[in-house]
């Protein structure tokens, strides 16, 4: 036989086609989808409440029919509250399964250790870490589905000086990269809004007292206090401010109002204070999001937190995806970053050039002498 | 009342006792003498427990010993004052004089009497009943350690060398406490490098040297012996 | 002849497994060999001259450190800035142990504890050089001779090279003069001295060492993961080093490699028991320690020579029991 | 000045915790010497056993409180047959590595049966505060000072007025001796383990209520509590309250007229000075060769 | 010019005055030995001489140099060699590798010309075929032996021996006798030996200095320390009073 040039081309057609063909398997086989969730350690709190709404909306999802008759199964890893381990746990499901997608956890620094294995992978990821760097970092595989830190404190900093019209703000942070970086992009939003902060603390994850911090911040004149915190300390924050009579309103971020940490606060520590939160899971908001709220309450038996809900949605467009382009990563990838107003539970996503999806938080706060919350507007950044 | 028979105990490699015969009756004082380094010490040890026994027996009223732990021996009425005194230094005269009741005593219950004739043998303590062990004196450490032994309700006393360190004329007085004792009746087992002292207050004696008994006798004899003096100083 | 016939075992092994193995695989082998030089470095500090260092995850980290910045922030090239973080390290400790090291046992595990979480501290707040707990992302990534080692396969290669060198210059080490000092100064320190050794000498020169073997391990790190950040040196990792060696068996360079070896796979072996993983880690390693006080080249050894005479009487032992 | 006595009173409340931790810490110590690394776990367990009765469990406040102590003292018990009688001849090193190793394995059992979720354990003074100079501080705070007041006066009575106390210091000084006064040391060892265990029991019911039951708390706390006895003095019982004390008013006070960002350089930067230059501590006695 | 010379040496621990103003002088291939009952004192005589302990008060001088703040391993090199009551080798290296820790003092030493070096040591004291053993596997007797060859591996001018018979048999003892003979006069080595056997004593010492609460209280040839009052008091207790005995 005399190999032409052309039989040559349509072999190596033949071949492409093959090897695409091979990950499609039978037509009933299962897609598996990996996720790396803290399931130990400190980090587990938020984790676990993913871990949830990710069986949840595979459930969902296959009840639905699946991927177009194709089952969804989920292979999750315990990321552990290490970078070394998220690593670990990330590799070991690309070699396990060989995931078309994946599913990556919503600590920064993990994302940020993680980011290099994902363009070896070269699968799409959906993260929630809220560091900036990590889209800045320029892999485009990789999608966040929350809002990033700077959007928070940019919304912070803007119904800061809108509605609370502080004046001489203060900020207490929390000293991780979540809180470091959302201080320092609210202190320059504020410094360039004319009202730079008075006074800037900060404290350590596993510190018990902030004492110290909200008193310099009151003795410093501020009439509004930023709060970039994590759930329990958040919560304990909120506490102690009440406790030590401070009367400034408090302007905190997501984490205080997860169910973790409401169910630790009483109803007169959210006296005056205003939740910046990632999205605002209120049955009352409608339709999908009293299902998706009930759902998870009936079936965990707690409240569902913006967390959760980021990566039900997440799951929720990788589907869409899927059935819309197939499982090839780089198709899945390209159509993800071509997503414009999709339409989710929590937000409407359109993923920008570096892989945000989200610009939108909302912000809330109790009704009087109750510990339920209302929203209060949304705050959309461009 | 005390029994040793063929007694072999060995460290490691170093065997300290070969083979060592001998008896406590009751009643008597017994001076086991030697040099430094003879196995005196080691003796005491294993009489009380703390020492493993290669080979041989121990027997105390005519029961064997050997398989007995250390706080047994001692509610069955061995007490040792130790080598060094190991006084607790932490704590108070009294507290290491109370402390020492605990084998017999319930919880609550009184030692009045005791702690009343350990004073009244040791005048000194007294005076000190408050102060850390470690802030007495040599010779106020030794009585307290025999003081302490006494608590016990002992019907055996070992005493490890209570002339050690001490000047002359404390070193005497400690044996002239020692001898109070034994007119008390109570049996006592000491060991000694101070021959004059031990031979003065002993019935009997044994002379170690390297891990064997090479003399004994009367304490009378002994006192006489040249050999006790070569065991010393050599040849 | 021996340390290179170990060497040579470790090579051909590795090199085997890197052909047949899977790229998860690959990866903890890499992390493992990071590990191990790290470990091979604090058996000088710990097995043979006896310092109970729970800092030796700091001297990683300031390794990592010094070459993350100078790379990111000054644009040298890993190989160039590889030098200054290992000198740098290797000088810190020095200067940090001739006052440290005249404590022993508890008080310098305390000691060297409280430096570990200093490090940690000053790393998350000095953000302007370190970047703060988002750490250093985008390090790049050894070349040779124009190939970047960027798979995990010629990571693995380049990392088996470098830990197979450091663990004969170790074993060089221990045979010399210094390594001999260094182990009858943890032996008798007082007849040590009794016999010339410069005690206080061999002491800063043995934390010198491991730091610098640490700060290679950190060098290593940085290049392999691209990214750091301080929870990556924090002080559990100090103590998972020294619980490498020990399991592994102290003192001896086989039981530091074996030892990372095996404490970076268990956990991962572990998974499979789903959420109980972690807390059965610690179950085993408890086991290890209780049933293999020697650790695993303990173990082999007590195979092949007879057993050790039984150690002191009842007296000495119950006498070293009241004050271990 | 009301701002200070606030700040006062705060470091003296979460110094007081620092204390019983280490307190804890310091009588394992100096009865077995045995560094215990697993005594943060301890006071989580503490915590922990309260929320299992008290919460979980519906108990009253009283019975609550028993019960998580005598699960505590339980606790105790089997950690002496379980990880100290096993390795109590072994070196130091493996002594740390192992109560590590436990610790992992406790803090990782917590989680299996509690989730990840933090709790919040009732105060008996709940909602409760009192002014003082101008200072708001809640009645739990100051209850947990007095507790740990009483707490201390009673292990002090313990120590220097019952045989047990007196015995438990004699074997801690010299287990030869202790021997050769009949004493019953293995028991002696085992009750030191459970009354440890019992005051990080303590620890853990007084903390709940102010900062939330979380499995992963303990770690911070026993660096706290090394911190504290290294600067009181290694096995020193007034040092372990005085260093206490001190990190826990550095922590707080630290915090406002120092540095926030790097307050804790303080404790453990006074940690390290101590062990260089005074490293008795504050009330310890020179330094032994322990280890 | 005496090689080793101790002058005043006293030395205080808190209320305790453990040596008070000993002089001590031992010439270049002398043999002295140093006795006194339990706690008078030697040990820590020895302790202060080779800088384990330093000294509340005194002097030392090893061959004319003050030594008297130098640090142990620089007494060591300077030419002072120890042995220990209790036989302390370095439990985790070999035999030749102990007596090489010794023989690396003198600088400029390739690693097998250490080797070589040690073995000769050995070969000297007749334990070259225990070489390559475990300090582990060895018999108390030879272990004592090997410390001893390590301390002379240092090639010292002076060798303080505390206690080298303590647990030895009389076969081993003799032996011991013969190369402490042989050593002291081949190497033209000073000898300090402290030891219970007096046996031993009187036989190998040209001088003996006897110790007791920690002062000197007797000095001269054994014949004379025999038979000197003031040991027989402090050995045997000759000369207590036994008023109420």
């Amino acid at each position: 036989m005399r190999l032409t040039r052309r039989t040559l081309l349509s072999l190596a057609a033949a071949t492409t086609a093959l090897s695409m063909a091979v990950p499609l398997r039978a037509a009933d086989a299962p897609i598996v989808v990996g996720a790396t969730v803290p399931t130990t350690g400190p980090l587990s709190l938020t984790g676990k409440q993913y871990f949830n709404t990710l069986t949840m909306a595979a459930e969902d999802i296959n009840a639905a029919g699946g991927i177009n008759g194709r089952p969804l199964k989920l292979a999750i890893e315990d990321a552990g509250a290490s970078n070394s381990t998220a690593v670990s746990a990330f590799v070991k499901l690309i070699q396990d399964t060989k995931p078309p997608f994946a599913f990556i956890t919503s600590y920064s620094t993990q994302n940020l250790a993680v980011a290099p294995e994902v363009a070896k992978a070269a699968i799409p990821v959906m993260y929630a870490g809220g560091a900036d760097a990590v889209a800045e970092g320029g892999n485009s595989w990789m999608f966040r589905i929350r809002p990033a830190d700077s959007v928070t404190a940019r919304a912070m900093v803007q119904f800061l000086k809108a509605k609370l019209r502080a004046a001489k703000p203060g900020i207490v942070y929390i000293q991780n990269d979540f809180g470091q970086g959302g201080a320092q992009v609210a202190a320059k939003q504020l410094e360039a809004l004319g009202v730079p902060v008075v006074g800037t603390e900060a404290y350590g994850q596993n510190d018990k007292d902030f004492s110290a911090q909200l008193l310099s911040l009151r003795a410093k004149g501020a009439d509004v206090i930023l709060a970039f915190v994590y759930p329990a300390d958040g919560a304990l924050l909120l506490r102690q401010a009440k406790m030590l009579g401070l009367k400034m309103p408090i302007l905190s971020s997501s984490a205080a109002f997860v169910p973790a940490a409401m169910q630790l606060l009483s109803p007169g520590d959210l006296d005056n204070v205003w939740g910046v939160v990632d999205a605002f899971v209120d049955p009352s908001a409608g339709e999908r999001m009293k299902d998706f709220a009930t759902r998870y309450k009936t079936k965990f038996g707690t409240d569902a937190d913006p967390y959760g809900l980021a990566y039900y949605d997440g799951a929720m467009l990788m589907a869409d995806g899927m059935r819309k382009v197939g499982t090839h990563p780089k198709a899945l990838r390209d159509w993800l970053a071509a997503v414009k107003g999709w339409d989710g539970v929590g937000h409407v996503y359109s993923f920008d050039g570096k892989g945000n999806g989200v610009t939108d938080v909302a912000v809330v706060k109790a009704k009087p002498g109750t510990k339920t919350l209302e929203l209060l507007e949304r705050v959309k950044l461009d | 009342m005390l029994g040793c028979s063929d007694l072999t105990v060995a460290y490691g490699d170093i065997v300290a006792l070969h083979g060592v015969t001998l008896q406590v009756r009751a009643g008597e004082t017994v001076a086991l003498i030697g040099a430094n380094g003879a196995g005196k010490t080691t003796l005491l040890q294993t009489i009380s427990g703390l020492n493993k026994v290669r080979g041989g027996h121990i027997s105390f009223d005519g029961s064997p010993l050997d398989s007995l732990s250390c706080e047994r021996r001692v509610r069955l009425g061995i007490a040792h004052a130790p080598e060094g005194r190991r006084i607790f230094p932490g704590l108070t005269v009294e507290e290491n004089l109370v402390l020492a009741t605990s084998p017999w005593r319930p919880p609550g219950g009184r030692y009045g009497d005791e702690i009343a004739q350990v004073f009244e043998l040791f005048p000194r303590l007294k005076e000190r009943r408050r102060q850390l062990g470690w802030s007495l004196s040599g010779g106020e450490q030794q009585m307290l350690a025999i003081g302490r032994a006494l608590m016990a309700r002992p019907r055996l006393l070992l005493l490890d060398e209570p002339s050690l360190g001490l000047a002359p004329r404390l070193a005497e007085e400690v044996y002239e406490r020692v001898g109070r004792i034994r007119r008390s009746g109570l049996t006592i087992l000491v060991v000694e490098q101070n021959t004059v002292l031990a031979l003065a207050v002993a019935d009997r004696g044994y002379v170690l040297e390297t891990g064997r008994v090479v003399l004994e006798g009367a304490a009378a004899e002994l006192k006489r012996d040249p050999r006790v003096r070569e065991a010393y100083l050599g040849r | 002849m021996r340390s290179l016939l170990g060497v040579a075992a470790l090579l051909i092994v590795g090199l085997a497994l890197s052909l047949i193995v899977s790229e998860y695989t690959l990866r903890l082998l890499n992390l493992a060999v990071v590990a191990a030089v790290a470990v091979v470095g604090l058996n000088f500090a710990f097995g043979y001259a006896g310092l109970i260092s729970l800092g030796h995850a700091a001297f990683v980290g300031l390794g990592a450190y010094v070459l993350a910045i100078l790379t990111t922030k000054l644009g040298w090239s890993p190989w160039l800035a590889a030098v200054p973080a290992v000198i740098g390290t290797g000088l810190a400790a020095a200067v940090l142990g001739y006052p440290l090291l005249r404590l022993k046992g508890h008080y310098l595990a305390l000691a060297t504890l409280g430096l570990n979480v200093s490090f940690g501290i000053v790393a998350t707040n000095w953000i302007d050089l370190t970047g703060g707990t988002n750490g250093i992302a985008n390090i790049p990534g050894l070349t040779i001779a124009g190939h970047e080692l960027s798979g995990e396969r010629p990571f693995l290669w380049f990392g088996l090279a470098v830990l197979a060198a450091l663990a004969l210059i170790a074993a060089v080490i221990h045979r010399s003069r210094y390594g001999r000092a260094m182990m009858a100064v943890r032996d008798d320190e007082t007849a040590a001295a009794m016999t010339g050794i410069n005690v206080t000498r061999m002491r800063v020169a043995a934390f010198t060492l491991s730091a610098l073997y640490a700060a290679v391990a950190g060098c290593l790190f940085a290049t392999h993961i691209h990214f750091i950040s301080p929870d990556d040196f924090s002080y559990a990792h100090s103590i998972t080093h020294l619980a490498m060696l020990i399991v592994g068996g102290e003192a001896t360079i086989a039981g530091a490699i074996l030892g990372a070896v095996l404490l970076t796979f268990l956990p991962e072996w572990l998974r499979v028991l789903g959420d109980a993983y972690l807390a059965f880690f610690g179950l085993m390693t408890l086991a290890i320690l209780i049933f293999l006080p020697t650790g695993i080249v303990g173990l082999a050894t007590r195979w092949v020579r007879r057993p050790a005479p039984p150690q002191a009487d009842a007296a000495i032992g119950a006498e070293e029991a009241s004050r271990p | 000045m009301a701002d200070f006595i606030q700040l006062l009173m705060n470091g003296l409340a979460l110094g007081s915790v620092y204390a019983l931790a280490a307190i804890g810490f310091v009588i394992v110590y100096s009865a077995t010497g045995v560094v215990n690394f697993a005594a943060g776990q301890f006071v989580m367990l503490g915590t922990f056993a309260g929320v299992a009765t008290l919460v979980n469990g519906g108990w009253s406040l009283p019975a609550g409180y028993l019960g998580a102590l005598a699960a505590m003292a339980l606790f105790g018990a089997l950690f002496y047959a379980v990880v100290y009688l096993p390795l109590r001849n072994s070196p130091a090193v493996t002594m740390i590595i192992g109560t590590v190793a436990i610790g992992i394995t406790l803090q990782n059992a917590a989680l299996l049966g509690f989730g990840s979720w933090p709790f919040r354990l009732v105060s008996p003074f709940e909602g409760m505060t009192v002014d003082i100079a101008g200072a708001v501080v809640p009645v739990h705070a100051i209850a947990v000072v007095v507790t740990t007041a009483v707490l201390i006066g009673l292990l002090w009575l313990l120590f220097n007025r019952t045989t047990l106390g007196i015995a438990m210091r004699a074997v801690a000084q010299d287990l030869v001796a202790a021997r050769l006064m009949g004493l019953k040391v293995g028991a002696l060892l085992a009750f030191t383990w459970i009354l440890a265990a019992v005051l990080a029991g303590v620890a853990g019911l007084m903390l709940g209520p102010m900062w939330f039951a979380d499995v992963n708390m303990g770690d911070p706390i026993a660096l706290k509590a090394f911190a504290a006895t290294i600067i009181g003095g290694f096995g020193s019982l007034p040092g372990a309250i005085a260093g206490g004390l001190f990190v826990g008013l550095t922590e707080v006070l630290g915090a406002a007229y120092v540095s926030s960002a790097y307050k804790d350089l303080i404790a453990f930067g006074a940690m390290i000075l101590f062990l260089l230059l005074r490293p008795q501590g504050v009330f310890g006695e020179r330094i032994q060769d322990r280890g | 010019m005496s090689i080793l010379r101790a002058e005043g040496i006293s030395k205080r621990f808190g209320g305790l005055l453990a040596l008070s103003d000993i002089d001590i002088r031992v010439e270049e291939g002398e043999f002295v030995a140093l006795i006194g009952p339990n706690g008078a004192g030697k040990s820590t005589l020895l302790n202060v001489l080779t800088g384990l302990t330093p000294p509340t008060a005194g002097h030392i001088a090893l061959d004319g140099r003050d030594i008297t703040h130098a640090s142990t391993h620089a007494r060591v090199r300077a030419g002072l060699g120890r042995t220990f009551q209790r036989g302390r080798l370095f439990g985790r290296l070999s035999v030749i590798e102990n007596v090489m820790t010794g023989v690396a003092n003198r600088p400029g030493r390739s690693g097998r010309e250490l080797r070589e070096l040690a073995r000769a040591q050995l070969a000297r004291m007749g334990l070259e075929r225990f070489a390559e053993h475990a300090i582990g596997s060895l018999s108390y007797g030879n272990s004592r032996m090997v410390e001893l060859t390590r301390a002379l591996a240092c090639e010292p001018r002076v060798l303080l021996l505390d206690e080298p018979a303590a647990g030895l048999n009389s076969g081993e003892v003799e032996d011991l006798m013969t190369r402490l003979r042989a050593i002291s006069t081949e190497r033209r080595l000073a000898i300090v030996l402290i030891e219970h056997n007096m046996g031993m004593v009187m036989r190998l010492a040209q001088r003996i200095v006897v110790l007791n609460f920690g002062s000197r209280i007797a000095e001269g040839t054994p014949a004379a320390v025999q038979a000197d009052p003031a040991v027989l008091a402090a050995y045997l207790g000759e000369g207590f009073s036994h008023a109420g005995l």
